[in-house]
């Protein structure tokens, strides 16, 4: 019994002491017809060695060399002292701060990781995270929703505008979550220069309730965020900022994207500026480990607060008038606004905000920077030694889009068998892309490893 | 401790650094300047001792499994195996990309089917989709496949999701984000749902039904097949929220319940860390119908391995990738562990605990919600004799509780019982911790008579006293700002 | 500067305090001449991310196949608890408890260890840790000379004899290490069954101080542990037990050696079986890890605990009566006895007590059984498998000795070329065993491996 | 807390276990009756939440650099870099069987050899062997080389080993267990070694001078060059005890002053963990002239890659194996990240912290023990004075300081100063620590004028009150047995 503490001795007292003959009879509830115990699949019990020696033959079947692939989970080293503290049992095996006085712990350190992340974005507030940057952007474009709920020209209308070169698969997850709402997903399509045109949003055929922009956009590119920023508060659009937050060490923060001063509900106060900015948290000292489990945050503007989804920590005090934390505008969620609930979200992903909250003090605002720029230098230094043709002109950071002369799939294919992770074949994504390659180095990539991957591509495009 | 309250931002200098953290400057001179930062970003400025020892601290102002008994009534706090987080920390798996091409990732692929192939086996389905990463968007998944099912069959006017009095918040959320209104069914006084309720409430706008069994009223739901019934013959689907599959694990597969879809939250019934609020994991399964509407991707198995597939109609990926990866090598490896004859245990004991514990706890002259039926995994203590007589709440007897060292259950949940304590042991407890708990409990009744003023105002031995949560919404203060007094 | 915190305003205000102008000025009682600082060999430093890779390249390098060596270390199961348990910072960055009341986690745990130890060994006290097996056994040696500190026979003579097939290794750490103390070692020769002839202590010229016995012995068979403790007891020795912590879960404990009843110091009050018992602690717990840190141990009966080395702990009560724990006869110590203190062991192997406290818990006294019998079963699969004729016949336990009909090197290298970890070539410690290998397998290995070594040596043979 | 304070014993109930971790039984019935045991040992039964709960519990009783400030003189209690620790657990390391054959092990060796010569580098010597697994086998080693050497040279009449007074005890310890008789040599008021008694004890018996630099006292030994030059004339060798080579990391080498033979304690300097009592490591290093007589083995490296050799005219083996090879990993790790510039640094901010916190507790009304030094990376407080007015000892301001949530410094060491604390705040504490200490220590000042039985009484604030260490002694209880009443 793997777990499960009582003696024999100890089952016969207990059923005594409750008067039942056997466990059995604690089930007698149950109508026999129900009953089904029987598993055909679940096998034999095994002891933690066989499973670890089982599953640890697996994992090692897929240690790859090299990898150059980002696309919204990248390789970053995570500081050794992250995990050995956010395993520690007390952050691990704890649930969600429901019982303040014994959870100070968790949820200071979720304030830490508010204003940690209110910092990086230049934002007000920010969450104690949302399920990952997938699902994340699908609850920041409900949220803008409700927060303009007269639509972008008091009309009601609930259209939100994403650009063609945010992350796909953030988008296919986001039409996924927001399609039974009646809110129409439109595209704001991207030029040839694989970024935003500031006048595709006047070519929509009405003006949206929110526009959503990605900086970085998924080809690494830098888009036009300061001019779409603007021209969306002009037409009383919000804008939903998609970032990776290391970028943010480097890049200007959604803040202040734009000048600001136009109209509508974004506008107001004439604040410049993204309203909402959301994202994935990987970055930020958690492993890839297949993409999950990571984390997803929503910060936005003082004003919108009540309209963020999932939990927020506020400081407050004890009864002696010391300073302590507690879960709060609790009000908005799920467990007592139930159907008016701003999310479902209930059990959220704690343990990876823990990791980032480490991961951004040992790193600092230096350190941080450090990291972003070594990427971006990185992936320069990638991109020359693979000699290959950019797809799209001007400047990118720490992701690329290359050309590798014929479908990108065949590249990818052929470069796994020689152990590199050669970078995300745009194909399925975006057909007119068929022969780009996206790849993208992180500070831990070395140059011995680049010529690795130029010397195995060179041997697949002249074989 | 004082000094650990302090902020991490309190303990920061400008210009101190976490020195072997920080990779050397490296010039981003091809970036245009108007597209960078002024100023960087206020993070703490601290070295790394400093950040070591002040989150150590932190954690240890928390209460844990790993510390303590934590009966949370509804959350399955068991032992989480170290053995289960090893396994995912395998250097194969923790530096594995998302995205990584099918031929380099045969190992993780592999696990992924047989979790699907064991889920399937436990909950009775034929299909399962691991995606979901918590319980609450297992049910967005499968209520957007009960949805994307009516559609498909022109079946469109159904626009109520019915669910009993007290589910769980996150169900009516669920519904309302899948754009169906929630029709609330009276639960009997017997804990039962009120059947001539039920089929008062269904009928041609009825798109399905939400519920747990065992209940959250913490007794299994006895007329559950003829509830599935009457959904049924109404035209619509079941939903099982399977937070509570702990109780029946080895004993009764919810598909044989007459459930068409569900999730299994892994974080409680297999045992995954709660992470101090997450990651969870909320696999969704469908029976037959459903199977073709699972979010994707899913694992297949071909002729040349193991591959990602994309359910025919699915309703769509819900993440970025595939879910909590990490998260589903922990369940695989815990059910690796347990295997057939521990899945049985799983139920058996995680009742016999509850049973027993609600047992001496009526003896200790306790209320039990539902007196007259077997508690299931758990089960409601009401404390509203104890309100009228002593003027003590339930939130009182679980801020006492912190003071004698064990975390409280679920207060106030379901809303349905008044003055509540939703309590649940988990199989992973002894005896002794169980009697322990009545023992407390007992005591505190007995300073509820005597001297109810020290559990009115507990706790008294933790670090702070009671937090005013009235003042945190009220004076929103939810981020450091320089120059905020320190703790 | 990696690891240090101060800010040039610390350094400035500081400095100020003191009243020196810079850093070197607090130097300045330092001769000149003898200022150098400079460094040869020492580069540049390294951020964690570079340290961990060029250190993780190397790691990988030294992944083998199965390990089919024992000789003193196995690789067995190490639960995935036991470094989690002792790797927090609570248990690893603490020192030696001399501040009882704020290291009663450290030492009710060496109490607990205390304990364990003398169940497994049957004796009565146990010190907390000496530092590895070789090194205890020398400890023990000479706590047995001050036990016995008239000699055998009431001469003062201070000889010890060794069992020939003890651990070549811990005897030549012993004579390293009390060869100044003008104590003389012999050897108690093994016979061509591999075991201790009882008889052989008569035939030695004069009666020893003590004896040591190992059980089971370097070629993992079972002496003659029992006529040899009464036939030592006779002569008025101590016998020492060296002994493997896991194979107590099933054979006999030294404190049942033998009948007992004898004479001497040895045989005081008639007891039976050993008086001291060392041994190293590896197998509980503790990763092979190129041989340490492991931990050695050293029981021994209640009369002779003053002569115990080491730290040990005892219960005792607070002020308010409570009962906690303290380092207690610490009068036998190095810094209070000096230079008559039983050992001049200060730091020892406290973190490896923790973990193998963790074990030994979580293993439980049916654990530890079934892991001792299942590496015996291992061990007679293994011997099957192999079809090599085995050197010494008798019973074994867990490691044995093969005949592989040429020098057994050859094959070691052979294997090793193979990825086989293949056992210990005994030539170079028993040259008459140059064809001996001496192999064993623990409960890790599986029927798989067995295969493939049993393949890999008919390979070589053959080829 | 008082559960945790139960032992595991207690815990523990006949048939219990932590089933995932047992194999399967086998039979051993080809083993002999007679050479089983009967009785299987009495381990605790406990579930393996049991033990996780009880092992994580009392750890946190403990107070660690990791939780908080430790400034415990002689033993550099520094941070202890988490990715060192990192580095030692590569799978590859941790499965290296010790004796594995060469070709397969060419990884570790290369690190070995690595750390063999930053550590030459370090203490200026042309030799060094890693396998001491601690500063006091270091020591013996050392002392035993030097025994070989005069033994080899025929010069067998030496039977003395100098050390100066308040040298640490592990000093006096190996010389006798190296058969040396010790003598002491007595210390000039200024914290020097007096040179008239050394001229007076140095002679034609004289073996050596073991030594530290800085000398236990916290001052450097300014005569270092004339000590060497008087034993070496006597005929005698100079062994450094390495215990305090931080605070001359970078400065100077011990090689340079005159020093034959040392240890370097790697859990020191080198910030590897201290583990609650060890492991440590102590590799030493030799000028040429005991260089093939150091322990083996060594890693040498020659064509066909890194192989062990055996020295000369070795003493031998210290240990079954090569030593903590785990904590030679992490040493290097260090070395690796300190690089040149970081070691020129930690003495420096060792000895600035050291001279800070001096002064500071002077101003607040301290007596240093040697006021008219230069404090190294560590200092003497002598309470001689406090003790004389209000009665208070060094330990009452020790274990008053843990109530204050800090470390004690060493307490009564070096036993040459009446009543005193040496205080190590090592250079990875930060400038506010080392002022919270200054605090604790002017307030704990002002209790003891005021009302000294606070002090005296201390610790207050933890699980336990002062233990009785008398009633430890005389009623020895070494072990549990069922019957004893638990906490
Ligand atoms: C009954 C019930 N349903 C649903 C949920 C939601 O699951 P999750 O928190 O994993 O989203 C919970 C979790 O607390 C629950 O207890
Ligand atoms: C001055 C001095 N010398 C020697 C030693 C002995 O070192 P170790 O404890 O590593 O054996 C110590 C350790 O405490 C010390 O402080």
């Amino acid at each position: 019994m793997p777990f499960i503490p009582h003696t024999d001795a100890d089952v016969a007292e207990m059923l005594a002491a409750i008067g039942v003959p056997d466990v059995e009879s604690l089930f007698d509830e149950i109508p026999s017809a129900l009953r089904s115990g029987e598993f055909t699949t679940v096998g034999d019990g095994l002891p933690e060695m066989e499973v670890l020696r089982r599953l640890g033959d697996r994992a090692r079947r897929d240690e790859t060399g090299p990898c150059f692939l980002g696309a919204g989970s990248y390789d970053h080293h995570v500081p050794a002292a992250v995990w050995d503290i956010a395993g520690r049992g007390e952050f691990m095996t704890a649930y969600t701060p429901y019982q303040a006085e014994a959870s100070q712990g968790t949820l200071q350190l979720i304030y830490e990781f508010q204003t940690m992340m209110s910092e990086l974005t230049g934002m007000d507030v920010c969450n104690a995270s949302v399920y990952d940057g997938g699902s994340g952007l699908a609850e920041a474009v409900l949220m803008a929703v409700r927060a303009n709920r007269r639509g972008a020209r008091g009309d009601g209308s609930r259209v939100v505008a994403i650009a063609g070169n945010a992350h796909p698969l953030y988008v296919a997850a986001t039409r996924t979550i927001v399609r039974n709402q009646g809110i129409e997903i439109v595209t704001l399509p991207h030029g040839e220069d694989g970024r935003v045109d500031p006048d595709a949003l006047s070519r929509l055929p009405a003006p949206p309730t929110a526009v959503v922009l990605q900086q970085p956009n998924f080809f690494g590119l830098l888009d036009n965020v300061d001019t779409l920023t603007d021209r969306a508060h002009e037409v009383g659009a919000l804008v939903v900022a998609c970032v990776n937050p290391v970028s943010l060490a480097l890049l200007k923060p959604p803040s202040l994207w734009g000048k600001g001063g136009g109209g509508g509900e974004g506008g107001k106060g004439g604040e410049r500026g993204a309203d909402i900015v959301c994202g994935d948290g990987q970055p930020l000292g958690v492993p890839m480990a297949s993409g999950g489990p990571s984390f997803g945050f929503i910060c936005t503007r003082q004003r919108l607060v009540r309209q963020l989804p999932g939990r927020i920590v506020g400081r407050t005090e004890d009864l002696d008038g010391r300073p302590g934390f507690t879960l709060t505008l609790q009000a908005r969620e799920q467990h007592i606004r139930r159907a008016k609930a701003t999310s479902n979200i209930c059990t959220n992903q704690g343990l990876l905000v823990t990791a980032a909250t480490v991961y951004m003090s040992l790193l600092g605002p230096a350190g941080l920077r450090n990291v972003a720029a070594a990427c971006h230098a990185r992936t320069l230094e990638l991109v020359r030694a693979l000699e290959l043709p950019r797809c799209f002109e001007g400047p990118f950071f720490h992701e690329c889009v290359l050309d590798v002369g014929r479908p990108a799939e065949e590249i990818v294919t052929a470069l796994a068998e020689r152990g590199v992770v050669a970078g995300l074949a745009l194909g399925s994504y975006f057909p007119e892309l068929a022969h780009g390659l996206l790849v993208c180095a992180t500070e831990k990539r070395t140059g011995e490893e680049m010529r690795r991957f130029a010397q195995a591509l060179a041997e697949v495009r002249n074989g | 401790m004082a000094d650990s309250m302090r902020t991490i931002f309190d303990l920061g200098r400008p210009g101190r650094a976490a020195n072997a953290q920080v990779p050397p400057a490296e010039s981003v001179e091809d970036l245009p300047a108007e597209m960078l930062r002024d100023d960087p970003p206020a993070l703490p400025e601290v070295s790394e001792l400093q950040a070591v020892r002040h989150y150590t601290n932190l954690s240890r102002a928390n209460y844990s499994i790993d510390n303590q008994f934590y009966p949370l009534g509804s959350c399955t706090m068991k032992y989480n195996p170290r053995g289960a987080h090893r396994a995912a920390g395998a250097r194969g798996f923790l530096e594995r990309h998302p995205l990584a091409p099918e031929p380099l990732s045969q190992g993780f692929l592999a696990c992924m089917h047989d979790l699907q192939e064991i889920l399937q086996d436990v909950v009775g389905m034929p299909a399962v989709s691991l995606t979901p990463m918590a319980g609450a968007q297992g049910e967005f998944a499968g209520v957007a496949m009960i949805r994307a099912y009516h559609e498909a069959r022109g079946d469109a006017a159904r626009s109520e999701i019915l669910v009993p009095q007290g589910a769980h918040g996150t169900n009516p959320a669920t519904a309302a984000m899948c754009g169906y209104t929630v029709r609330e069914v009276a639960v009997a006084r017997d804990g039962d749902v009120d059947i001539g309720a039920l089929e008062a409430a269904v009928g041609p706008a009825t798109a399905g039904l939400m519920t747990t069994n065992p209940s959250t009223c913490g007794v299994f739901e006895r007329r559950i097949s003829e509830v599935a019934r009457i959904v049924h013959d109404a035209g619509g689907l079941l939903y099982y929220d399977g937070a509570n599959l702990n109780a029946l694990l080895g004993k009764v597969k919810p598909g044989d319940m007459g459930f068409d879809v569900l999730h299994v939250n892994l974080h409680k019934t297999f045992a995954t860390p709660h992470g101090g609020g997450g990651p969870g994991s909320g696999p969704v399964g469908a029976a037959e119908r459903l199977a073709d509407y699972l979010p994707g991707p899913v694992v297949g198995r071909g002729e040349e391995g193991y591959r990602w597939v994309e359910p025919p109609s699915s309703i769509g990926r819900l993440s970025a990738f595939m879910g909590n990866a990490g998260i589903l090598i922990r369940a695989l490896a815990y059910a690796l562990m347990l295997g057939r004859e521990g899945m049985h245990r799983v139920g058996e004991f995680a009742t016999l605990n509850a049973n027993y514990l609600a047992r001496r706890l009526r003896e200790a002259g306790f209320d039990l919600a539902y007196p007259d039926r077997r508690a299931s995994h758990e089960f409601i203590v009401t404390l509203a004799a104890q309100n009228r007589r002593y003027g003590v709440t339930a939130m009182d007897f679980a801020k006492r509780l912190l003071d004698y060292g064990m975390h409280a259950p679920t207060t106030y949940f379901p809303l349905i019982v008044p003055e509540c304590l939703l309590i649940e042991p988990t199989e992973t407890e002894s005896r002794e911790e169980v009697d322990a708990f009545v023992n407390a409990m007992a005591r505190i009744l007995a300073e509820a008579a005597t001297d109810a003023e020290v559990v009115k105002t507990a706790p008294h031995t933790l670090p702070l006293r009671r937090l005013d949560d009235v003042k945190a919404a009220r004076e929103l203060d939810l981020r450091w700002r320089a120059g905020t007094p320190s703790p």
